[in-house]
């Protein structure tokens, strides 16, 4: 009882039992959904389908979460995701070998330095002009795309290259790319901000800026960091999206992905003010949205209904999560508690 | 938890009194200061600062303009940035205060869409407009309430409430109608065609009057009342607001109705302007209206900000959008690159203007 | 200058000044579009004024009305959505500026409010789509399985593309659309709903898509899947951009009904009839085709995008 | 729930007749009060009443329960258990709102206003006077320079509260509490941050209230103050009641053997050893210098040795630029004009980290803006700036920082003693111990401590003092910020005199006197409210004819 009293009043409880609910759901209507093959060496079905696609967005995240855990945010993920695919394939299909490991590495090098670059410039306009961060980065968000268009020319870009494909979806060991860069990103986001002293640096700053600039945190250097950070995430996602298709397509890689990644943060409970941030519940958030798009496909539910259904998950995860509900709730188990407690004195 | 998206530390002014020479030691003693000195004041104030800033820069960029431009420097460009956008104008009468109380509301664009879904299904069927207005009124602001309640009373963050209410509208406008639908109530072209001369050639359109007429009443709430004073109280800290024994939850709740209701009267202008209703109209909308109070000079994280700023921040982003029409040649990857390098520059002017000495 | 072009009698080619306003460079085709627009006009030597309205009704409204503001001989412009046009076209009918339609229509009642419309249609092409299911299943005794990929929900492609598709399959009973789904125009999108659908509708035998490029999408989740497009499962797709040909050339796409954006070398002509002060046709409809794999390799090399 | 102790109680209190007012119902009455935060139980079983007319004060430690008990009172927080009355009637009131309306004003113990808005709306708002259905500005206006100049406070009501001194703004906050026609007025430690002049203005409205009528609540502790002031105490203890007494009739030792429950005998030591120590002032001994160090509009260019091993106090008025003198030296702020060398050597200092780096810790006056993180535990906000200045990939091993903080925990008496306990949810005086363990984490070279003792109980206090003391014996350097004067000798080998943002004196304290302090601050003011202060300081007894300063270094006027 204690113990499950315990993981009820755990932030990540309702997120988890909503995933666990959406699975349901697709069990219902599909009854292979749990069904995991493995075919010609590699695992197949739903399960790995909602892991591999949701990895782009789970690695945004990762990097949102720490930019939001400074009290920011980064509009311009979406961007920077069409950035470095429009440019990793642009480079490839300029090359005389697309289908050479080193044109793709190369590709994936210059992809990921101007991805650098482009967080560098959010970190400067946050942390050394003191914008506040939706402004800063709505900037690169508008001129991102542009720029990303600009390097596409407007055209998708296909490229035949299957080195560079098999970041999207290939497997490794049976297990896809994309999911085990994910892994990576989120293993290592964990060991560096948990292992040294960069996570409680970030929260410090993020609760209370003067106090920590007080206290000798150097919190303009580690905004620089974080929206660099992010922008690394938003490349290596857009490289996996555009790797996906084989194909930049300049207007639609990582559209409105920023908001999958808020609200991916948001339900695993971290606050939007800042200070303490969760990466776990960050990993629960980005399964329960994309769990929440499969649902949407395998349910059948029709386009018109996707934004109520979408709408209707997003309030009721919310509404359950809300220490109000867990209040009535405890409320609730404490009177029956009292009348059990009343029926015995009774008997 | 309430407080979004929260500038940083350079923002936000912690001991503005200390090193600055304004607020100086001798409050009682700081008489008649020279013009210049008063004008610099003006702009490195934390109050006024970002606003009077805003109001030179658009004054600079227009003029900039007339010289680039044939054509630019007239009055009917200028007034056209309020026919253009008096729908904007109310949108960020409404996130101001949202915007005020250290709260954001994601969902306006999607508002504007379903009011006109509203608007044009409703007149198609013949209602009358006298009934379908007030009614769009109505359902917006019970939308905001229903936000507003989940936002106060279940603590849910604003970001994420209104994100909600912004699917939720989205997707009652495709449940409404998947095409676009076209106003043909003579009413709504009536309103939508008229023009108000001015003399001198210059027109504007109802809209603008009304949208006028909601600054105006926007700028007495939040100036003149108590409900406006407790709006900025909520921004500069809502547990102290509360220990004050000022009416937090109220006001909290209201300031979400008072975008709902304005997100639908926008909506209502949106459709005087396009007189149709389409489900993918107004996307991103909402950016636009936090740009708006954002470069209009209030602080995200609430307590800082006019309402005027906001104005002022509506025409910076539709001056920006008439230099893009003159431009004329942009192609479609050039003008949105030019749209950020214009922000960015404005920011950037605005910020360094407003530097205050440290 | 002036709206007054009509009255004036022909003006030389070289001060023409046409304002085009353009939706945005949503996809691919409208960048397509939009290029050989430019290209023509610079062939013909009038002067284009160009403005990108980033998928929004209100800025090309402003747009166009800049373009009254200034003068310009003929408007032009794709419309973002079919209605609300009739308050700024009276005023470019007002100020005596002609305009043109391209790529899509307006729906309003007066029909003087513009010169010609200049554009596909798309409920033609869904039709097309569909008659070539049709025959293709034309002696098929059990249900034939289909999965529709469609646009981005509430465009105006989008529904008039399922709704001439529905309209001819519904001949035959047994041709069965069993799941509908939106993959907004984009590979993505089309990929990822297919894959989805292909878990629960393994034994489905045919995808039609709203566009190339989630026809593209989906040839890749059935491959993932194991299967092989144009065969195992059979594709219809509209638009023919080059990438879609490619594969219907490769086999993995089985047939492509034309939705052409070279709506340029058209447009001259509507102008210049305009500024001969001739009336061009009210309706006009792009040169398209569909193409089989077939055709599809005849046509390829020297497809232009 | 009856409480163990009412019985006592009822013998030590009720026979006794009711010492002021005439009213013979208590105004309010709190019976059986019990409030439960995850972890602790703040209150148990908590029986508090209040008579009109009198001035009762609520005793106790650090963490006793006092302000808790007073949010239960207003309806901040819920309580779990226990009854509430006021005037006879039971209330349950579900926000301070409805307190206010209620009849009792309140000053919170952080101050709690809105540093955005004007000093006028911070007064007040929520009962603003109106004209045509909106703010009557004008009347707003006046009203509150009224009730500033009732507090003797010259100040513009229109500036921004933000723009002032953590003491006005505490005096901005009570201008609004008595503003209200209030039944009952609850100050909780309204006086932490005043110095002797405001406290005096403060207790002659105080006195006046109180001949109206009011019942009123205050919390402090000084224990100077609250024997000034107060008729009738409660102690509370570990969240339970100990007892009510008069103030007459309770000892001031025995008053604090019932708050800490044992005796207290650190203070005393440190009153005998008088200071008399003799600092090497060489110049080879001098640790940290400044010279003509100074900043724009902030405080005037000052000279400030500190030598290895000494305490030097800074005395001023509020405003008078203490803050901001020892803001520079911490690297806070940025000088703009002079120089600091650290054992001769010219060093600059432009951020915190670089004058921690120099071993240098400044410890903010404003605890909550610029102290505390309120959302980490006591640990991390133990290790914080230690932790900084090894960088971020030097992580302190798990090991060392509960080491690290559970030493500290110990050495300060931090409670609730949990390491992982959210600073936030820390009593104010709690909080205060964290952040003094914070720098002295870092072993400092010079400590700065700007109000260190502020809401400290009387037994931390000492234990602070005590600390200073070892810590100056053992060669650190501290730079000592206090309110309380006597505070301020007791520890210091030099005094630096304040005032109008200058520094004007630079005393030895060789049988320097709080009187001839007082003096030298109030020289100039003196004067003009000569006769105003002479009733005026509570604390200390003071000369009616102010002593000349025997060491008056001028350094110019106002900046
Ligand atoms: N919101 C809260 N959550 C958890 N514990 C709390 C909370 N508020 C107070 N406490 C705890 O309740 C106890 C009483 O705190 P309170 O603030 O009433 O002390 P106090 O007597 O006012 O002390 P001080 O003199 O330091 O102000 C402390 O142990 C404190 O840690
Ligand atoms: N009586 C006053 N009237 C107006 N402003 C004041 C007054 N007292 C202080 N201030 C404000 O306080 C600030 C300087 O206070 P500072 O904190 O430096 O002084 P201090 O000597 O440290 O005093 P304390 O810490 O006790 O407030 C100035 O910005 C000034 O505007
Ligand atoms: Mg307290
Ligand atoms: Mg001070």
């Amino acid at each position: 009882m204690s113990t499950l009293a315990k993981m009820a009043s755990s932030r990540l409880f309702w997120p988890v039992v909503m995933l666990l609910v959406l699975f349901a759901i697709n069990l219902v209507a599909f009854p292979g959904f749990f069904e995991i093959t493995v075919r010609d060496g590699q695992l197949f079905g739903s399960l790995i389908d909602i892991l591999r696609n949701g990895a782009p967005t789970l690695i945004i995240a990762v990097g949102m979460t720490l930019v939001i855990a400074t009290r920011g945010i980064d509009l311009s993920v979406g961007a920077v995701a069409a950035i470095s695919g429009a440019v990793a394939c642009s480079i490839i299909l300029g090359s005389p070998d697309p289908g050479s490991l080193a044109t793709v590495a190369v590709a994936i090098t210059v992809a990921l330095l101007i991805s650098l670059v482009l967080g560098v410039w959010n970190g400067f306009l946050v942390a050394a002009l003191g914008i506040q961060p939706i402004i800063a980065t709505l900037i690169l968000m508008t001129a991102g795309r542009g720029v990303a268009m600009l390097i596409t020319e407007g055209q998708i870009l296909t490229v035949n290259s299957p080195p560079f494909k098999f970041l999207g979806s290939g497997f490794w060991l049976g297990v896809p790319i994309a999911v085990i860069i994910a892994a990576v990103v989120f293993g290592l986001a964990a060991l560096i901000t948990r292992r040294t002293a960069l996570g409680m640096f970030i929260e410090s700053v993020g609760i209370n800026p003067e106090a920590s600039r007080q206290a000798g945190v150097r919190a303009r250097g580690l905004l620089f960091a974080v929206y660099t950070f992010c922008a690394l995430c938003a490349a290596i996602a857009g490289l996996i999206l555009t790797a996906n298709t084989a194909a930049a397509d300049a207007n639609n890689t990582g559209l409105f992905i920023e908001l999958d990644a808020i609200l991916a943060v948001v339900i695993g409970g971290t606050s939007l003010a800042g200070g303490r941030y969760s990466l776990l519940g960050t990993l629960v958030g980005a399964l329960v949205i994309q769990t929440l798009v499969t649902t949407v496909y395998t349910v059948g539910i029709p386009p018109i209904a996707t934004m109520v259904f979408k709408a209707a998950v997003v309030t009721v995860v919310c509404l359950l999560q809300s220490p109000t509900t867990a209040e009535a709730f405890s409320g609730f188990r404490r009177r029956l508690a009292l009348r059990a407690e009343k029926g015995v004195a009774a008997s | 938890m309430t407080k979004l998206l929260e500038a940083p530390a350079t923002d936000r002014p912690t001991r503005p009194g200390r090193g600055t020479g304004t607020g100086g030691g001798a409050p009682s003693g700081s008489g008649r200061r020279r013009p210049l000195a008063a004008a610099l004041g003006l702009i490195t104030s934390p109050k006024y600062g970002p606003v009077t800033v805003t109001a030179l820069l658009f004054v600079a960029i227009f003029v900039i303009g007339g010289f680039r431009y044939r054509g630019f420097f007239s009055g009917q460009v200028f007034l056209n940035l309020f026919v253009d956008n008096a729908y904007l104008i109310v949108l960020a009468v409404g996130m101001t205060f949202v915007i005020l109380t250290g709260g954001i509301d994601l969902s306006v664009g999607a508002v504007v869409a379903l009011s006109g879904m509203i608007a044009a299904s409703l007149l198609q069927t013949g209602w009358s407009p006298g009934v379908v207005i007030p009614l769009i009124l109505l359902l917006t602001s019970v939308l905001g309430l229903l936000v507003g309640l989940m936002i106060h009373v279940f603590k849910v963050q604003p970001f994420i409430a209104t994100l909600a209410a912004m699917f939720l509208a989205r997707g009652l406008c495709y449940v409404i109608s998947q095409s676009s639908i076209s106003i043909t109530d003579p009413t709504f072209v009536q309103l939508a065609v008229s023009r108000i001369p001015l003399g001198a050639g210059l027109s504007i359109t109802p809209s603008v009057i009304i949208a006028v007429v909601v600054v105006a009443i926007a700028v007495w709430v939040l100036h003149g009342t108590r409900f406006g004073r407790t709006v900025y109280a909520i921004g500069g800290g809502e547990q102290s607001g509360l220990l004050m024994g000022l009416p937090v939850a109220r006001t909290k709740v209201l300031v979400y109705v008072i975008s709902g209701f304005c997100s639908g009267l926008a909506g209502v202008l949106f459709t005087f302007y396009t007189l149709s209703g389409y489900p993918l109209t107004a996307i991103g909308t909402e950016l636009d209206a936090i740009a708006a109070v954002v470069i209009g000079g209030t602080l995200l994280t609430g307590g800082y900000g006019f309402v005027l700023g906001s104005v002022l921040g509506v025409l910076v982003l539709g001056v920006i959008q008439t230099i893009l029409t003159f431009e004329g040649t942009l192609s479609s990857w050039w003008t949105k690159i030019f749209i950020g390098a214009l922000l960015l520059v404005f920011i950037i002017l605005q910020k360094v203007l407003t530097a205050r000495r440290r | 200058s002036g709206g007054s072009a009509a009255s004036e009698g022909p003006k030389p080619l070289d001060e023409l000044v046409v304002g085009f306003a353009q939706v945005g460079a949503e996809s691919g085709w409208r960048t397509a579009n939009t290029k050989d627009i430019q290209a023509s006009f610079e062939e013909a030597g009038i002067e284009l004024k160009f403005s990108d309205a980033q998928q929004k009704q209100e800025n090309q409204i402003k747009a166009i009305r800049s373009y009254i503001q200034q003068q310009v001989d003929v408007i032009a412009f794709s419309p973002v959505v079919e209605t609300g046009w009739d308050a700024v076209l009276n005023e470019a009918k007002a100020a005596g500026i002609p305009v043109v339609l391209t790529d899509r229509a307006v729906d309003s009642q007066d029909d003087s409010l513009y010169v010609s419309f200049l554009g596909s249609d798309f409920v033609k092409e869904g039709e097309k789509a569909g008659q070539w299911v049709l025959d293709e299943y034309a002696d098929a005794t059990e249900p034939v399985k289909i999965i529709q990929l469609e646009g981005t929900t509430g465009a105006a492609p989008a529904i008039d593309r399922a709704e001439g598709f529905a309209d001819v399959i519904s001949a035959n009973p047994n041709l069965q659309v069993v799941a509908s789904q939106t993959g907004d125009f984009t590979r993505a999108g089309g990929k990822q709903v297919t894959e989805a659908l292909l878990k629960s509708n393994p034994d489905v035998d045919l995808i039609y898509a709203h566009n190339d490029d989630m026809g593209l999408g989906a040839i890749e989740a059935i491959e993932a899947a194991g299967m092989e497009p144009g065969v195992d499962i059979k594709i219809v797709t509209v638009d023919a951009v080059h990438d879609g040909m490619q594969a219907l050339a490769d086999g993995k796409i089985n047939f492509i009904v034309e939705c052409s954006p070279l709506l340029g070398k058209q447009l001259i002509d509507i102008v210049k009839q305009i500024n001969d002060g001739e009336t061009p046709e009210k309706r006009i409809i792009t040169e398209e085709t569909t193409f089989t794999q077939d055709e599809a390799i005849e046509a390829l090399p020297d497809r232009q995008y | 729930m009856p409480h163990p102790l009412a019985d006592s109680m009822e013998s030590t209190v009720t026979q006794q007749t009711e010492p002021v007012g005439p009213a013979p119902t208590p105004v309010v009455e709190m019976r059986g009060i019990s409030i439960g935060f995850p972890g602790v139980k703040a209150l148990d079983g908590v029986d508090f009443r209040m008579f009109p007319g009198e001035v009762h004060s609520l005793m106790g430690e650090n963490g006793a329960g006092k302000s808790t008990l007073i949010k239960a009172l207003t309806g901040v927080y819920g309580i779990d258990a226990g009854t509430i009355t006021l005037a006879g009637e039971r209330v349950s009131f579900a926000g301070p709102a409805q307190a206010q309306a209620a009849g009792i004003s309140t000053v919170y113990q952080e101050v709690n206003l809105l540093p955005n808005l004007s000093v006028a709306e911070n007064i007040m708002l929520g009962r603003e006077p109106r004209r045509f259905g909106g703010i009557d500005w004008r009347a707003m206006r006046r009203r509150s320079a009224e009730l500033l100049a009732g507090l003797h406070l010259d100040l513009d009501p229109g500036s921004l509260l933000g723009d002032h001194s953590l003491a006005v703004q505490q005096l901005v906050a009570i201008a609004r509490a008595i503003d209200v026609n209030a039944k009952v007025l609850i100050l909780d430690e309204p006086t932490s941050s005043l110095d002797a002049d405001e406290v005096a203005e403060l207790f002659r409205v105080i006195r006046t209230l109180k001949e109206q009528g009011v019942a009123i609540l205050f919390v402090s502790h000084f224990l100077d103050q609250v024997y000034e002031i107060c008729d009738r105490l409660t102690v509370l203890r570990n969240g339970t009641l100990v007892g009510e007494y008069l103030t007459e009739e309770l000892l001031r030792i025995d008053l604090v053997q019932k708050m800490i429950g044992k005796e207290l005998t650190a203070l005393d030591d440190l009153e005998h050893k008088a200071r008399t120590a003799v600092v090497d002032e060489s110049d080879a001994a001098t640790f940290v210098s400044a010279s003509r160090l100074g900043r724009r509009g902030a405080i005037a260019p000052a000279d400030l040795p500190i030598a290895v091993g000494e305490v030097v106090g800074l005395a001023g008025l509020l405003g008078s630029g203490r803050t901001e003198l020892a803001r520079l030296l911490g690297g806070i702020d940025r000088a703009d004009t002079g120089e600091l060398s650290i054992h001769g050597e010219q060093v600059r200092l432009r951020t915190p980290r670089q004058a921690i780096g120099k071993r240098i810790a400044f410890s903010s006056e404003n605890r909550r803006d610029e102290g505390i993180v309120g959302e980490l535990t006591v640990r991390d906000n133990i290790v914080l700036a230690l932790q900084a200045d090894r960088g971020w990939f030097r992580p302190i091993p798990k090991k060392k920082q509960d080491e690290l903080a559970q030493s500290y925990i110990q050495a300060l008496n931090i409670r609730p003693g949990n390491p992982d306990a959210l600073v936030r949810n820390l009593s104010g005086g709690n909080q205060q111990k964290v952040l003094l363990a914070r720098w002295l984490a870092i072993a400092p070279r010079l400590l700065i401590l700007d109000e260190p003792t502020r809401g400290i109980d009387i037994g931390a206090k000492a234990e602070i003092q005590k600390l200073v003391y070892t810590l100056a014996e053992n060669g650190m350097s501290v730079l000592f910020i206090s309110a309380e004067l006597e505070e301020v000798l007791r520890l210091s080998h030099r005094v630096v005199v304040l005032r109008d943002r200058a520094v004007v004196a630079d005393l030895e304290n060789d049988g320097l006197t709080v009187d001839a302090l007082l003096a030298l601050i109030a020289d100039g003011r003196v004067a003009s409210d000569d006769e105003a202060l002479d009733e005026r300081t509570p604390a200390v007894a003071v000369a009616a004819t102010p002593t000349t300063p025997t060491t008056t270094t001028p350094e110019g006027g106002r900046p």
